[in-house]
């Protein structure tokens, strides 16, 4: 219990993954949702970054740098989508925004 | 030499200039400026080029500038091949001929078209000269290209190029047509083309003239049969009909009038339509290896120098007049070509050029004058309104009539000679078509130049108007014919020089043994037409004939010349009531004449309303048989559907009432996956990844 | 022995800040609970010796990312809360559900898996000509990685792009 | 434990006490500054020419009553001060007062980086503040401090990579080490830089000439209008504690730190005589006094003409810096 | 101006009310403001916080207690108000003023005029955020202040003239301090300059910001610095001379682009013409009596008169009707330059943004206590 393996970070990683997850499919706030993506990323990146360590390999903490990088490119796009998208309807519930369907 | 690569680009240049930034920015002298300084950098490096190549020893010289398709085993005849590409030039004598002309010619018509030009608004005359350069670029690289691909870029650069010269005037509807109309014709020819150039690689893997020369070289002369070699010369000579108008793609050269003057003088007469010739030329080899397209060739030449001169009698329409013309004389270049005269052919080619050129530049001055007036019947008595124009033409038409010293003569007689040699029948109709020739050019001079003007009558210009020049006078008011400025007549007379001199080059040998001077073009040329064959130079076809023969030859035919001309003078000079008197006498012939053989309506009736005919039938049988059948099917469900209808309803009620309700939910839950909301499918997704990761789990641990 | 303290330590605020994050009805103070969580995961990051990455996460995700997400909060002034409108078809339940379970699965596996093979494996980088995180990193970035590293900033600005025709007023 | 634990957590307890009683040293000393500036005295009453202003003034603003505006957010409104000292004072923790370990808590190989990350969390302070306060003054003035603070960061950010580029590392130590070896101040190397920096360690620390986030004449005191009593004087603190952390991490940046003028130069080690944290106060107090003295003599830009400045001028100039610093360093 | 191409969307506009207490509104002026981000697409101004009824309250009182009220006017520039409302006054009565009285009552007038301009040139540089000016020039208004309360006992309201003349002569060495004073301040004013008029922060924040052409300017109504910011020739005292203008030497500084760096330009230039009239007054100062022959019983007979005379601030006119058989006006009404000047504050506002409102607040230069009265 006391010595950390890389399990413990998987299961920590596995966790915060399933909050983010509930997250994208509890909450009705397209904010909140874009911002449940984003501790699903951070999830990703603790597992990424823990088995860099394990295997003593810098690549996972490569592989980090990208996934900030998109994170970052998904935030401004999606967050100007929603802009756009509130200056339209007034609205950030996500329940509302299924014009598209059928 | 190695700079040859900068012949083609610096038109190319001048082009991308133009067209990307003159269209919006350039002023009109400007953008003229940049057209004729490329071309005349081209001229000049053209002539460089040419005075290095006639003191060099070995007289080819190939340049590669890039890789342009990398090595690509393709499977041939012989194995495989490296289908490879470099984006190669070369000058040889043939083509070094043929860059001066283009270049030289098109320096001229460069000069002559900025002030021809002058009328059009500024974007369409910077569009104009863009135009003109991009069809230079395409010309040279077509005509220095080292292999066929590299020319077939250039072969379909310049078909663009003319599409979009000929529908310049692309708001006037039949310009746009005839534009269309080239295009098309062009395409018939370009896929015969494509297909022997495939041939050509799948028989001898390499596209490189030269390489492939050398094959054919060895390879036996199909004289009796007729194998691969005669299948390819033949699919090349189909995208030579295309392109040098001949029997039965030549329709599209007299409507390609449309354009302006200057471009049917560079691309109508003495360049693109010589295109084909230059092609056939540049596999001589090949074409002396299947003799039995040699004939065809020589034929459809005929044929077409024939009936093109028979329309060109009674045409009215000064540029059409020429047109058929065009076509007549590039009949003649293929009937050279046909008996074995690759050499008299491009000798022709080159006077053709000079003489041509100078005739439709001094038409374009003509309609100029007139107030882009073409019909003859309305001109006359324009020597006293232009003498420079009428004194060009004169020459030109001299020369194309074929009276010595002028260069039609030597050309023209050379391959008079030749055909005389080959095949009696063809050079009976090629001397036919020499004393039309002189006829209808003479009728064109005489209607033209001579007896009363009989066009629209103008205001005399009074004084305040005399100060602004000629350059004022188009367009709004037209104060009569006058002579044309000075950057015009300054090519024509240049034109006219050539058309006197350039035969000279090629005097043959009864009249050269006489005076001591060889047939110079010839002997320049001949390595073009042998390359590869190292050894068989003696056996290429030669001129066996007496001198007495010769002169016989000459002298008959400038006689037949002399014949059409005094024809023409008695006809339209000296009687002109006799020129209506015949055309009522032989009505039916002029009819057919004026309606050109009724080929464009034969056209029209077979491949055109054959095409929509076919589409019409295939429309038909989809609307009939497969939508039919649709129907039916629809038709049947329906029907079915009522069945089970009235089965469900009054039949098993229960049983139905159960599938209804099944039915119901069912559909209830499906479209319920349809929600619109992300977020049920992205459950759905984690249900997935749920369904995966438990199958692992089993497979991975319990199972 | 330390590493332990620092590893529970966090992970109990990580996963409290993400729950909080979540569940909190404000959408500010879901955001602050974010930006706190980023920090505890960037610590978690120095304990792993990803110092660069660290920083990295404070200065993109906390300084940049996150100031974002609280600018468009307080830009979309609402009129009425998100939370008001439901539609009956979703299916928060069973996506509840099945977190859960996923959660459960996911653990069972690393659990056994672990507890089966305890790990030991390495699989360490080749040799570096250049000592410390960020020098390794660096040089992996700009010498394997550099297409995809060309490629992210292409992302980036196509990103940057995107967002501001997509944020003018008159689109 | 002695070595991981107490030692460090001793010199945090040093550092910030430290911190705190100089920022309020520093607000006695700003008011004197400002007040010579302006021909005036300045505080005089409180002890001898009213030194124990600095004692007086923090006890004033604890005692004073701690309003929160009903219709706030309380939470929010109560954790902003909060989130703006906070990092403020982490970021000491990578300044090297000495190159000797004692002048330091940490040395780590990302220093500067951390610097940056950590500044880079104020804005939450500013821009919470504004929000939570439920009022339409420091709304404003909070929109404009987090589009001023993020903009002139990336305009420092871009500026100190030129920097990082002629130093190679970005441990702070390790930059003072190199400026030793390289035996010149990186403010010499790199004028432009400095220059830059200063701009916008100005913007950042929201001073005149950038102080549009709280200019009292426009917006009634901006994003702190509906603060009082501690919560204030945590805003207060967080400002001058940012304004020393600038200064000394641009002395330590571009003035070589705790080292002498000339380190290189032999003939001048007397100077060594003096230690090297005297170097370095004196140094930040030279930064501060420049604060000061621009605050006293300049007005203050427009919000629009601050943008165009930040993103059309230090941003494209930091970037060519980086451009020439690059080639200049392949060059050499 | 500036109007941006109408957004599709209806975005919000915050409406913020700028005072009546806000540090920049120069005493209790309120603006409410429409803005669409930071600018300004509406302006509201309101007014009346101080509006005490001077007009009314003057018209039951005796004619001298009245100069009394004056004071409370323009409480920065008193004694031109007083000066303003006796030479009405004394118009009404065809009182002649002794030519001594005359000068002194110009010394003061122009002594007030840099009084005020200091005031307004230290608020205006603290409003941009230059705080060191204000402190500059608040320690040469404490100057003139001193003078004043050397020659009337008062500072800031200092009830100092009468109706046909002046209550006191000055005191002796009185024109020496003020000669001391003029060289003082000439020195002074170069500082001014050195921290603003090159500087370019204050170049950018005033150039081009609050531009007023002349033909709105006139159609505003506008009067003072801000009329002639924009280039237009008006100054009471050149126009229509009072008191002793007409004996001195002195420029009326325009401006060419009517933004408000020219106003501020032309305001420093203010400062040495008066300089300059001072001087010229101290210098031919004449002997005599500083009360004109005035009844003790001032009653003047049925009328109306109009007079306007330059205050700092602007044309400042009194409109007084007298029944003829009260010792008090019929009716009194102020014409203050500091309410018509307000008239312009809106269309200078508009489409400008928030930090330029209280620089144009500043240039304008305005004091409620005159425009609510």
């Amino acid at each position: 219990m006391l010595e950390i393996t890389p399990a413990h970070y998987t299961i920590l990683s596995a966790a915060l993954f399933s909050i983010g997850v509930i997250g994208v499919l509890v909450r009705r706030n397209i904010i909140i949702v874009f911002m449940a993506i984003e501790l699903m990323l951070n999830a990703v990146n603790i597992n990424l970054v823990a088995y860099a360590q394990q295997l003593q390999n810098l690549i996972g903490q490569v592989f980090v740098v990208f996934v900030i990088a998109v994170a970052a490119a998904e935030a401004a796009v999606g967050l100007g989508i929603l802009l756009a998208f509130y200056r339209n309807k007034e609205t950030v519930n996500i329940d509302e925004m299924n014009v598209m369907r059928w | 030499m190695d700079l040859i690569w900068l012949i083609p680009l610096l038109p190319g240049l001048g082009a991308a200039v133009n067209g990307l930034l003159g269209i919006r920015y350039f002023s009109k002298p400007v953008a003229a400026g940049i057209a004729c300084a490329a071309m005349g950098g081209s001229l000049l490096l053209s002539l460089f080029a040419f005075a290095q190549l006639l003191g060099a020893e070995h007289r080819e010289h190939i340049v590669t500038i890039a890789n342009w398709i990398p090595p690509i085993p393709l499977e041939t005849v012989s194995g495989v091949g490296q289908f490879e590409v470099p984006w190669a030039f070369r000058l040889d004598p043939l083509s070094g001929m043929m860059i001066l002309i283009v270049t030289g010619i098109g320096f001229l018509i460069h000069l002559y078209s900025s002030s021809y030009m002058d009328h059009e608004p500024r974007g369409g005359y910077v569009r104009f000269f863009t135009y003109l350069n991009l069809f230079c670029f395409f010309m040279l690289m077509l005509v220095l290209g080292s292999s066929f691909l590299v020319m077939f870029v250039g072969w379909e650069g310049v078909g663009l190029c003319s599409y979009l010269l000929i529908g310049f005037w692309y708001h006037k509807k039949s310009a746009a047509d005839a534009g269309k109309k080239a295009f098309i014709v062009n395409r018939i020819g370009d896929f015969g083309f494509v297909l022997g150039v495939f041939l050509v690689f799948f028989t001898f893997g390499t596209l490189d003239f030269r390489e492939v020369a050398e094959a054919a070289a060895h390879m036996p002369v199909e004289a009796g049969g007729f194998g691969v070699i005669s299948l390819i010369c033949l699919l090349l000579f189909v995208g030579a009909t295309g392109k040098s108008a001949q029997i039965p793609l030549y329709v599209w050269l007299p409507d390609a009038m449309e354009g302006p003057t200057p471009v049917s003088a560079l691309i109508h007469a003495a360049t693109m339509v010589t295109a084909g010739v230059y092609m056939v030329a540049r596999n001589a080899v090949l074409f002396e290896h299947a003799p039995n397209v040699m004939f065809i060739v020589a034929v459809v030449g005929a044929v077409t120098a024939l009936v093109a001169a028979t329309i060109g009698l009674v045409q009215t329409d000064i540029k059409k007049v020429l047109a058929y013309s065009t076509v007549s004389q590039l009949g003649y270049m293929f009937l050279a070509t046909g008996v074995g005269a690759f050499s008299a052919a491009a000798f022709h080619l080159m006077t053709h050029a000079f003489f041509k050129a100078l005739l439709f530049l001094g038409s374009g001055s003509v309609i100029h004058a007139m107030n882009d007036e073409q019909d003859m019947q309305k001109m006359g008595n324009m020597r006293r309104y232009m003498p420079v124009t009428f004194i060009t033409m004169f020459v030109g038409s001299i020369a194309i009539a074929g009276i010595p010293p002028f260069s039609g003569f030597f050309s023209k007689d050379e391959i008079l000679a030749y055909t005389f040699q080959e095949n009696k029948v063809l050079w009976g109709l090629a001397v036919i078509t020499a004393g039309m020739t002189a006829f209808y050019m003479f009728r064109l001079i005489f209607m033209t130049f001579f007896g009363e003007y009989r066009g629209p009558s103008w205001e005399k210009a009074d004084d305040s108007h005399g100060d602004h020049g000629h350059d004022d006078n188009h367009g709004h008011a037209w104060h009569g014919p006058h002579e044309s400025p000075r950057l015009m007549t300054t090519p024509l007379w240049v034109l006219a020089v050539g058309a006197i001199v350039a035969g000279f080059v090629g005097i043959p040998a009864a009249i050269g043994d006489f005076i001591g001077v060889g047939n110079a073009i010839h002997h320049f040329l001949e390595p073009s037409f042998t390359a590869g064959l190292a050894g068989h130079g003696d056996e290429h076809a030669g001129l066996h004939l007496s001198h007495a023969v010769e002169w016989a030859l000459m002298a008959f035919s400038v006689l037949v010349a002399a014949c059409g001309i005094g024809l023409a003078y008695v006809n339209y000079v000296r009687r002109p009531e006799r020129a209506a008197q015949w055309k009522t006498n032989w009505a039916g012939a002029h009819r057919v004449l004026t309606n050109k053989y009724y080929v464009d309506e034969l056209y029209d009736a077979t491949a055109v309303k054959g095409t929509m005919a076919s589409g019409r039938g295939l429309w038909t049988f989809d609307k009939g048989v497969v939508d039919g059948a649709v129907n039916g099917a629809g038709w049947l469900t329906r029907a079915a559907a009522w069945v089970s209808h009235v089965l469900d309803k009054y039949i098993v009620d229960g049983l139905v009432n159960l599938v209804g309700w099944i039915f119901a939910e069912g559909s209830y839950v499906f479209r319920r996956g349809q929600t619109g909301l992300i977020q049920n499918y992205a459950v759905a997704t984690l249900f997935g990844v749920f369904v995966f990761v438990t199958v692992y789990v089993v497979a991975r641990y319990v199972g | 022995m330390a590493e332990a303290i620092a590893f529970y330590t966090l992970s109990i605020l990580i996963l409290g800040l993400g729950v909080a994050v979540i569940t909190t009805p404000r959408t500010v103070h879901s955001v602050v609970f974010l930006v706190l969580n980023f920090l505890c995961v960037a610590v978690l990051y120095v304990v792993l010796r990803a110092e660069f990455l660290a920083v990295i996460q404070i200065l993109v995700y906390a300084g940049g990312i996150v100031v974002l997400y609280l600018f468009v909060v307080m830009l979309v002034n609402l009129k009425r809360q998100p939370e008001e409108h439901q539609d009956p078809r979703r299916l928060a339940k069973i996506g509840l559900g099945l977190s859960g379970a996923m959660l459960v699965e996911l653990a069972a596996i690393v659990v056994y898996s672990y507890s089966r093979e305890p790990s030991s494996v390495t699989a360490p980088s080749p040799a570096f000509p250049v000592q410390g995180n960020v020098e390794q990193l660096g040089w992996l970035l700009y010498t394997d990685y550099l297409i995809p590293f060309e490629v992210a900033s292409v992302l980036l600005l196509v990103a940057m792009v995107g967002a501001i025709i997509l944020a003018r007023r008159e689109l | 434990m002695l070595d991981t634990f107490i030692i460090p957590l001793l010199k945090i307890v040093v550092l910030l006490n430290a911190i705190l009683i100089s920022v309020t040293f520093m607000v006695l000393m700003e008011r004197k500054v400002i007040a010579w500036a302006q021909s005036r005295l300045g505080p005089m009453r409180v002890g001898p020419y009213g030194v124990l202003q600095a004692i007086v003034d923090p006890i004033k603003l604890i005692l004073k009553e701690d309003i929160t505006p009903v219709k706030a957010d309380k939470m929010l409104f109560s954790l902003a001060p909060i989130l703006s000292l906070v990092p403020a004072l982490v970021a000491f923790a990578v300044v090297p007062f000495g190159g000797d370990e004692l002048f330091y808590v940490a040395d780590i190989n990302v220093g500067l980086l951390f610097f940056l990350s950590v500044t880079s969390i104020g804005v939450y302070g500013i821009i919470l503040a504004g929000w939570a306060s439920n009022s339409k003054y420091p709304l404003l003035a909070s929109l404009r401090a987090s589009a001023q603070l993020i903009s002139y960061e990336i305009a420092v950010t871009m500026t100190l990579v030129s920097l990082i580029l002629t130093a190679g590392t970005l441990s702070m130590v390790g930059i003072v080490e190199a400026q030793l070896t390289d035996g010149v101040w990186y403010g010499f190397v790199q004028p432009v830089a400095f220059v830059l920096v200063l701009i916008g360690g100005l913007a950042e620390t929201n001073r005149v000439p950038f102080d549009l986030p709280e200019a009292e004449t426009e917006l009634t005191g901006g994003f702190h209008t509906e603060y009082s009593g501690m919560r204030f004087s945590l805003f207060f603190l967080a400002e001058y504690a940012n304004i020393i952390v600038i200064s000394a991490v641009t002395a330590i940046l571009f003035f070589g730190g705790w080292l002498r003028p000339f380190p290189n130069v032999e003939a001048l080690a007397f100077l060594d005589l003096i230690p090297g944290w005297i170097w370095l106060f004196s140094k930040i107090f030279l930064f501060l006094y420049l604060f000061m003295w621009i605050r006293a003599t300049l007005p203050r830009y427009r919000y629009d003409q601050l943008m165009r400045i930040g993103w059309k001028l230090l941003i494209p100039i930091a970037l060519a810096n980086i451009v020439v610093t690059g080639i200049v360093k392949v060059l050499v | 101006m500036a109007t941006q191409s109408a957004p599709i969307f209806d975005t919000d506009e915050l409406v913020i009310n700028m005072g009546p207490q806000h540090p920049s509104t120069h005493g209790v002026l309120r603006l409410v403001l429409k803005l669409d981000g930071e600018r300004v697409v509406d302006c509201d101004t309101v007014m009346g916080y101080v509006h005490r009824g001077i007009e009314k309250l003057s018209e039951n009182r005796d004619w001298t207690q009245i100069i009394l009220l004056t004071d409370r006017m323009d409480y920065v520039a008193a004694a031109t108000n007083n000066l303003g409302y006796c030479e009405t006054v004394e118009k009404l009565l065809e009182v002649e003023v002794p030519r001594r009285a005359r000068y002194i009552r110009t010394i003061l007038a122009e002594l007030q005029r840099i009084g005020s301009h200091c005031l307004w040139l230290g608020t205006h540089a603290m409003d941009i955020g230059a705080m060191t000016v204000l402190l500059y020039a608040f320690r040469e208004r404490e100057l003139v202040l001193d003078l004043f309360e050397e020659y009337c006992g008062a500072r800031l309201t200092y009830n100092s003239m009468r109706i046909g003349g002046l209550p006191l002569d000055i005191p002796s060495g009185w024109d020496r301090k003020v000669r001391e004073f003029c060289d003082v301040m000439e020195g002074k004013l170069p500082e001014y300059e050195e921290l603003l008029t090159n500087n370019r922060i204050w170049l950018e924040r005033t150039r081009g910001v609050g531009v007023i052409s002349a033909r709105d300017a006139i159609g505003l109504g506008l009067c003072g610095p801000p009329l002639r910011g924009s280039g237009v020739y008006r100054d009471v005292r050149k126009d229509e001379p009072y008191a002793a203008y007409d004996e001195f030497d002195f420029e009326i500084p325009l401006g060419t682009r009517g933004d408000t760096y020219d106003r501020y330009l032309i305001r420093l230039e203010e400062f040495r013409q008066s300089i300059r009239i001072i001087r010229q007054a101290l210098d031919g100062l004449p002997e005599g009596p500083i009360m004109g022959k005035v009844p003790r019983l001032l009653k003047p007979k049925a009328g109306e008169t109009y007079h306007a005379i330059e205050s700092p601030k602007g044309e400042l006119g009194y409109f007084i009707v007298s029944d003829g058989r009260a010792t008090n006006p019929y009716r009194f009404r102020v014409r203050p330059p500091s309410f018509c000047n307000l008239q312009g504050l809106k269309p200078l506002i508009v489409g400008h943004l928030v930090a330029d409102v209280v620089c144009l607040i500043g240039t304008i230069d305005i004091v409620l206590g005159e425009v609510d009265r």
